[in-house]
């Protein structure tokens, strides 16, 4: 059992630090500031989420268990909202997206 | 109503940080909790906003479906970063909304921006203007699916 | 920000927790100093955040300038005063093992008070600084 | 490992330090020197983490029932001077405000600028 | 070494007899505590005139203390006290010997003086509404001051630095032109800068030693082998004290700093942050590093000696041009900054003893000339050579005064300036460089030259219509600044007690040559 | 009174004289009587030593320790008795001239001047009682900065001018020269009290005596050896009766008795004679006689001419110091006073011509002695003295001058003084002609008598003086053989 | 182990800050600076693991809290110039 758990646990932290440095990588490699909105999203959500479980598991049903959780729900709910707050400014201090496409135009004469 | 509840909500939020009982802490932290929601009345943010205590148990069918729809899409933008040709085709699309309240409206807006290759850019009556790192991101998110699950979610009132 | 609805029902969950955790931090650092400090970063973090999306003058009604300024005094002086204390009941400034019936009752009480001390400064401080410039200036840098 | 450790914080402490004393000197810009004067205290945080020789070993924060801690604990020497830092910056911010409020700029040669006709008027009242 | 509550573990119980409170076992912190307690209080209060008894009985009450201390340790003893019982190197240490019990009398009498002054200038100077702030920072500037040379320990010696130095820069800033503002910031920038060199400084040393008990320290250094870091902290320690205490070419922050800051903020920092500033760098130089390390090890005395000679002659000769009075008096500040680290560098116990004179003489000197200056300033607003011609007909007192202080920065006879340039010259007979002593007299010719400035355009002048129509400088401001002057004559005639105080202190810190 | 209590009194006298002074300065008679009063009073207060020092006592007083090892002492010995009684003495004669002068010019800052002078004898007396050479310099400093306002009394640029040089070389070489030697003294020596036969003798090296021989020469810029001297013509802007002060009473005065004291009780006249490397001060001081004379020979002004004529006559003083011969020391001593009482009636002369005739210059002064007999034949005893013939004061101590160079072989000396003697000659027998000699020009101008009377009486007083000295010199002679027997 | 994720988090945070200091917007560094704090708080988490030191982990609770308050101050600060905006004039609200 433990040693499952040991496994998956370390699976996830190397998992977690693995798209950690992709999300990292994709903010240096996306093209301007709108797409690379996106790339910090892969650290945020699926990076921290995995570092975070690897290490809930390490921890066992404890006190820092229920932290961790608590540091996973923090980041639930500033991430989105930090991540739009930035977006909204970027646009309203007329920062051009990048577009392939804009479908947004017909409804905004 | 919302006062006793929060009060009570930080008082459990109080005793899983600490894990600690003696009588001491737990004095400290009805005293606390009572403190922070005398605070917050006087900022006036205690309300259906503030604490929405009437959506948490529908927490329990809606984040693993949130997570799964995550883990997905990074896994989507992932693939792009790690492409060298960087295949993105980003597209500004409005999504509309079938929310009736403000706290669904910000969680769809949040569901969005969380499950990276979408990120909600402005928030307007009925809609929502969203980035998307490609055009298939955007579509998936025009089937409406999440927009579904997040009206089920807040419920009807 | 009042009407930036994302920001604003966050800002209204969080805000009570930032809180209520400020206080955590503060009642649970008594064998740790530094446990006032972090609180009272904290507590001010939520008053400001509450400042930045509410507006200055809501932040200003909920902690008025004359308390912040009545803060950062107490506090000190709640510091300075626990080290008298333990200098009127004949042991050296700062000297917590005379303030309870046993040296450890005592260091307990005097790092508790000291903490709180640090709590109070800290949050009078951080406020005050940002009650300072969050008036003034339009964009000074790029 | 140590000594890796202790030379990694000297390291890093100077690169900082001369990288913020930098920003101080070659940035006309009085918050932009502000801000490097920040970055320049940081470099002292670096020093104080890696104390290769503390006394009685590691600093216990929560050590068994009832311990007693040594005052020079690395965090707390650390938080103190994030307070002095910040501290310093803020009092700098608000001196800042007001030389924008009496100057109309926060440009070091503007203000040098304007202060420099008041020098020759003087030197023209002495003629 | 006498300790008070001498402990052995990591921290002692004393016993507990409740009430067995003797106020004097608590001096040597008493006079730090004092005015810390009374600045959170101003601030509660928020009343100027009672902010300023506030100010006046905390700075009282620190020069009483800070007597009683050097009496105590006048024979050559020591005092070591434990902040809350936790015995060095545990805990903070407060050390007290004849070296910081002198520098503490010195701060705290010019305090005591200066407070006495503020009253009506603080209240022609400083706007209503922020007196209460002042008398805040003020006593927080004593307390930062009399912390650092209370301290035994590096780390809360660089926080009461912090303390003296941040309250120091609202107190420039307070001044009313707003040149102030630029200057106060200056001074922020290189202060910060110093203060931060001084803590990296502290840090390294603390990395080899594991200590920041300064005694301790001192014990451990010894023991060291890897000699370069700590180096490299002496170096650091070097420059960030010089950069407080403005050794040329680092005293930029000065000269405008003393300008714009209001009247009693220059006469009280001029008389005593720059002289504890000097007080570290003894501390550090003497009783950390041990005077070998720093002396023979490596050409410190030259570097100092070259920058003293430097500061003697260039701030002297930029102070001549001076067409602000007030900043032909900071630079001339700088020049005697020279004198006092020319003594240093003598690395002798004569040298030593005339840079700690003169260390207190200088700061009577300008501590009166800095006050004089801040009476032409409430009656004329401005201390320009243009404006203040003929002012001595109207003010004859202040003007006089000026002259005799003057004569002191000059090294006349039967002035405090005299004693001082008498050992410098000592000093520098006794090392067998005479043409160094020549050089000392030499520049004091440059003192000559800007004081004789002053006397003429102030007695050699017609009054203008705008000079004619002043008064003398109120008596609350004459009175301390004539105490001033009254100093600089009698300690210059009668030097004993001066001399002793300053001979003990450097045989403290020179155990060697006793 | 003990004799103690009569020194610190002769140093307080003035002192409490300077604050009356001040305090009467609404009346000015009352503010004159103090003045002569104070004048009178240390007056008698100096004389009274004089029996106790001539009989050998050398009374002393410790007033407190300035420094470790180093007080601020008095001691009265036969030098410092002799300049006290010269100085003292002179000041009456003084004050009731400058009664006249002042007002006769209706000068402005009358308390100012009254006050400074009173402070200045005040210095002076510290200076002639220093028992030690830490006292000579406070009180020397003292005399430059108190009489600094009176240098500068018309407040004319010029006179400002005048002030800087004044102040700038008495307190520049003091500070330079003479404070660094009284150091080097100290941490030769171990001590700088003032001792007979000197405190130097034997230990130090020969090089560093000279060094230290020309850092005091120099550093006493009072005593004007060339190049130091330029102070002294330049503070001519000054009244007459400033001039008569610098000149006479006390300031110059004050140089070579500082040298003359620092070479007989600091180096020694028997321990320093045989030491080669102090052999450059009589050549000094012999070039300084020499060139001021030829100076004073060419000026046409005459206080310039009066004052270069002082710069030539100190430095015999120096020279005969220089000598290191009992009998010259005596000239030397006997010089002070009898160029002081010389001195003082040519300027006394000097100014009751600028009062009563309004003339400035040699050339203007033909036939001035028909109508101001009084003062040109005062005027022709000072010259007389001066030259150093009889039956003035000045050809006594010329005489002991000249035999002490004689009877030690020093040839050179002899030369100069004989050569000065003919280019004083020179310059003031001319001035004595066309007063008495030649017509007065027929330029319409107002015919004038004497000057007021309080002048003619004070210079016709000191021409007495200067006469009496020759032919009645016992008091100063036995002063001065003590200081040659040590 | 962990320090292995410690070393990944690392590199990720190197890069965050190569961003940070490219820029080229003031919102690229406001981005990159966002990235840099959730990094350091799970590097905060692993250290604490990895040194055995629990406390770590309240750091970065502290930590995550001020990182999202500044985000949004500094975000305040270039939209509307300063902080203390009430913000009122804006019109989004559908509530
Ligand atoms: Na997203
Ligand atoms: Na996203």
């Amino acid at each position: 059992m433990s040693v499952f758990v040991d496994a998956v646990s370390w699976a996830c932290l190397i998992a977690g630090g693995v798209f950690c440095v992709i999300g990292a990588v994709g903010l240096i490699r996306m093209p301007e500031f709108f797409t690379r909105i996106h790339a910090a999203g892969v650290t945020d959500t699926l990076g921290a989420g995995l570092i975070l479980l690897g290490l809930m598991l390490q921890a066992g049903f404890t006190l820092v268990a229920v932290k961790l959780a608590m540091i996973g729900v923090l980041i639930l709910f500033t991430s989105p909202t930090a991540t739009h707050a930035l977006a909204k400014a970027g646009l309203a201090r007329g920062l051009k997206p990048l577009l392939a496409e804009d479908r947004s135009k017909p409804s905004n004469p | 109503m919302y006062t006793l509840s929060s009060i009570l909500v930080l008082f459990v939020f109080w005793l899983l940080l600490s894990g600690n009982f003696t009588a001491f802490l737990i004095a400290a932290g009805a005293g606390s909790a009572i403190g922070v929601v005398l605070l917050a009345r006087r900022m006036e943010v205690v309300d259906h906003e503030g604490h929405p205590i009437h959506l948490s148990w529908r927490l329990v069918t809606y984040w693993p479906w949130l997570f799964k729809e995550i883990a997905k899409s990074a896994w989507g933008v992932t693939k792009i970063i790690l492409n060298p040709r960087l295949p993105i085709s980003p597209t500004l699309v409005r999504v509309p909304t079938s929310q009736k309240s403000t706290v669904g409206v910000v969680t769809y807006a949040n569901c969005i921006t969380l499950t990276p290759g979408t990120i909600s850019v402005e928030v307007k009556e009925g809609e929502i203007l969203v980035h998307a790192l490609t055009r298939e991101s955007a579509d998936g998110l025009l089937e409406g699916e999440m927009d579904r699950r997040v009206t089920r979610f807040e419920g009807r009132r | 920000m009042r009407n930036y609805l994302v920001l604003r029902v966050i800002a209204k969950l969080m805000i009570m927790f930032m809180v209520l955790f400020a206080l955590y931090v503060q009642f649970h650092g008594d064998f740790g100093p530094g446990g006032g400090f972090q609180a009272g970063v904290i507590s001010a973090a939520a008053i400001v955040f509450y400042g930045i999306i509410f507006g200055l003058p809501a932040a200003r009604e909920v902690v008025p300038d004359r308390l912040v300024e009545v803060m950062i005094a107490a506090g000190v002086l709640l510091y300075a005063g626990v080290g008298v204390a333990g200098l009127l009941l004949g042991g050296n400034y700062l000297d917590y093992f005379v303030l309870g019936a046993d040296p450890v009752d005592g260091q307990h009480r005097g790092i508790f008070w000291i903490e709180m001390g640090v709590l109070i400064t800290v949050a009078g401080v951080m406020l005050k600084i940002f009650y300072m410039f969050a008036g003034r200036g339009d964009g000074g840098g790029e | 490992m140590t000594a890796i450790a202790n030379h990694f914080s000297y390291w890093a402490t100077l690169f900082i330090a001369i990288a913020g004393l930098y920003i101080v000197i070659a940035r006309g810009n009085l918050v932009k020197k502000l801000v490097g004067l920040a970055i320049f205290q940081t470099s002292v945080y670096l020093l104080y983490i890696a104390p290769g020789k503390l006394i009685g070993g590691t600093a216990p924060i929560i050590a068994d029932k009832f311990a007693v801690y040594s005052n020079p604990l690395p965090h707390v020497l650390i938080l103190t001077a994030i307070v002095v830092g910040v501290a310093t910056l803020a009092l700098g911010l608000a001196i800042v405000v007001r030389i924008k409020e009496a100057y109309g700029t926060i440009e070091e040669d503007e203000i040098l600028a304007q202060e420099q006709p008041a020098l020759q008027q003087t030197a023209d009242n002495k003629m | 070494m006498r300790s008070w509550r001498r402990s052995n573990l990591p921290f002692s119980k004393p016993p507990i007899t409740r009430c067995n409170i003797l106020i004097s076992q608590n001096y040597p912190i008493l006079h730090v505590v004092v005015p810390l307690i009374a600045a959170p209080l101003m601030v509660l209060l928020r009343h100027g005139g009672f902010a300023w008894l506030l100010a006046a009985v905390a700075s009282w009450s620190s020069l009483a203390v800070s007597a009683a201390l050097l009496a105590e340790v006048a024979g050559g003893g020591v005092i070591s006290y434990a902040i809350g019982s936790w015995a060095p190197p545990w805990g903070i240490e407060y050390r007290i010997d004849s070296v910081n019990a002198f520098l503490l009398v010195l701060v705290s009498l010019i305090a005591s003086v200066v407070v006495i002054y503020c009253r009506e200038s603080v209240e022609a100077e400083v706007a209503p509404e922020q007196h209460y702030l002042f008398y805040t920072m003020y006593v927080l500037c004593l307390a930062g001051l009399l912390g650092i040379a209370a301290t035994g320990d590096g780390f809360n010696l660089f926080v009461f630095l912090e303390i003296s130095s941040l309250s120091s820069y609202v107190l420039i800033a307070l001044g009313r032109d707003r040149r102030a503002l630029v200057a106060s910031y200056q001074y922020l920038i290189m202060g910060t800068i110093g203060a931060t060199f001084i803590v990296i400084g502290v840090g390294l040393l603390f990395l080899m030693t594991g200590t920041l008990n300064l005694a301790d320290m001192a014990a451990r250094l010894r023991e060291v082998t890897d000699t370069r870091p700590i180096l490299a902290a002496l170096a650091f320690l070097t420059v960030g004290i010089s950069l407080k205490l403005a050794l040329f070419p680092l005293h930029l922050w000065l000269p405008n700093a003393y300008a714009y800051a209001p009247s009693a903020v220059t006469a009280f920092l001029a008389a005593t942050a720059t002289k504890v500033s000097l007080y570290v760098l003894l501390r550090f130089y003497y009783s950390v590093f041990g005077e070998s390390a720093v002396f023979i090890a490596h050409p410190t005395s030259d570097i100092l000696l070259v920058l003293s000679l430097a500061a003697m002659f260039i701030a002297s000769t930029v102070a001549i041009f001076q067409d602000n009075i007030k900043r032909l008096f900071a630079y001339s500040s700088v020049a005697q900054i020279g004198y006092i680290t020319l003594g240093v560098s003598f690395d002798s116990l004569t040298g030593l003893t005339a840079a700690i004179v003169h260390l207190f003489n200088h700061a009577l000197t300008k501590g009166a000339i800095f006050l004089l200056l801040g009476g032409i300033a409430l009656r004329l607003g401005a201390v320009r050579f243009q404006d203040i011609g003929g002012i001595a007909r109207v003010m004859p007192l202040t003007s006089f005064g000026i002259v005799l202080a003057g004569l002191s920065l000059i090294g006349v006879p039967g002035t405090v300036g005299f004693v001082s340039k008498w050992y410098l010259v000592l000093a520098a007979i006794e090392s067998g460089a005479w043409w160094l002593a020549l050089l000392i007299v030499l520049s004091s010719l440059l003192a000559v030259i800007y004081v004789w400035r002053f006397v003429e355009a102030a007695y050699f002048q017609v009054p203008s219509a705008s000079v004619s129509r002043l008064r003398e400088a109120p008596l609350s401001m004459l009175v301390p600044a004539w105490l001033m002057v009254a100093a600089c004559l009698y300690f210059g005639l009668d030097a004993s007690l001066t001399l002793s105080g300053a001979s003990q202190a450097a045989a403290e810190l020179l155990p060697g040559s006793r | 009174m003990t004799p103690e209590a009569t020194i610190l009194l002769a140093i307080a006298v003035p002192a409490v004289g300077m604050g009356l002074i001040a305090a009467a300065h609404r009346m000015p008679d009352l503010r004159e009587a103090i003045t002569l009063a104070t004048a009178g009073l240390l007056s008698v207060l100096v004389a009274s030593l004089t029996p106790l020092v001539l009989d050998g006592a050398r009374p002393g007083v410790t007033v407190f320790e300035m420094m470790p090892g180093l007080a601020l002492r008095f001691e009265v010995e036969p030098l410092g008795m002799l300049f006290g009684l010269v100085a003292s003495g002179l000041w009456i004669v003084n004050s009731l001239y400058s009664i006249g002068y002042m007002r006769g010019n209706e000068e402005k800052h009358q308390t100012r001047f009254y006050v400074c002078f009173a402070g200045a004898l005040a210095a002076t007396m510290g200076i002639a009682f220093a028992g030690n050479l830490l006292t000579l310099f406070l009180f020397y400093e003292a005399l430059t900065l108190i009489t600094y306002p009176l240098v500068t009394h018309h407040v004319t640029p010029g006179a400002v001018r005048a002030g800087r040089l004044y102040l700038g070389l008495l307190v520049g070489t003091s500070i330079v020269f003479l404070l660094v030697a009284i150091i080097w003294t100290w941490q030769l020596a171990g001590t700088i009290d003032f001792t007979p036969g000197g405190i130097l003798g034997g230990e130090v090296p020969n090089a560093t005596v000279g060094v230290l021989l020309a850092l005091y020469v120099f550093g006493v810029g009072k005593a004007a050896v060339m190049p130091v001297h330029r102070w002294l013509p330049a503070a001519m802007v000054a009244p007459t009766p400033v001039s008569a002060l610098l000149h006479a009473v006390a300031v110059v005065k004050a140089g070579v008795f500082s040298v003359l004291k620092i070479v007989i009780y600091v180096f020694g006249v028997e321990a320093t004679a045989g030491v080669k490397s102090v052999d450059w001060l009589p050549f000094m001081a012999g070039f300084t006689i020499i060139a001021a004379s030829i100076v004073a020979l060419r000026a046409d002004n005459l206080k310039r001419r009066l004052a270069y004529s002082t710069v030539s006559q100190l430095s015999y003083v120096v020279l005969a110091a220089a000598l290191l011969t009992p009998l010259s020391v005596i000239g030397a001593a006997l010089h002070i006073a009898a160029h002081a009482l010389g001195k003082i009636t040519l300027f006394f002369a000097a100014g009751a011509i600028y009062t009563a005739a309004h003339k400035t210059e040699v050339s203007q002064l033909d036939g001035i002695g028909r109508r101001m007999p009084w003062t040109m034949g005062a005027f022709t005893v000072g010259a007389l003295s001066m030259i150093g013939l009889p039956p003035a004061a000045g050809f006594v101590s010329k005489w002991y001058i000249l035999q002490g160079a004689m009877a030690t072989g020093q040839w050179n000396a002899v030369a100069v003084v004989v050569a000065s003697t003919l280019l004083n000659a020179g310059y003031f027998l001319p001035i004595v002609y066309r007063a008495f000699f030649v017509a007065p020009p027929d330029d319409g101008h107002r015919a004038h008598g004497e000057a007021p009377f309080t002048m003619v009486a004070a210079l016709t007083l000191t021409a007495a003086g200067t006469v009496a000295l020759f032919f009645f010199p016992d008091v100063p002679l036995a002063l001065a053989r003590q200081l040659a027997g040590g | 182990m962990f320090g292995a994720a410690a070393a990944a988090l690392l590199v990720a945070l190197a890069l965050a800050l190569t961003r940070a200091c490219l820029g080229p917007t003031v919102f690229d560094r406001a981005l990159a600076a966002n990235t840099v704090g959730t990094i350091a708080v799970l590097l905060l988490a692993v250290i604490g693991f990895l040194t055995d030191r629990p406390e770590f982990l309240d750091l970065a609770i502290v930590y995550g809290l001020l990182n999202v308050v500044g985000t949004i101050a500094v975000l305040k600060y270039f939209e509307y110039g300063n902080l203390g905006d009430p913000g009122d004039a804006e019109e989004e609200s559908k509530a």
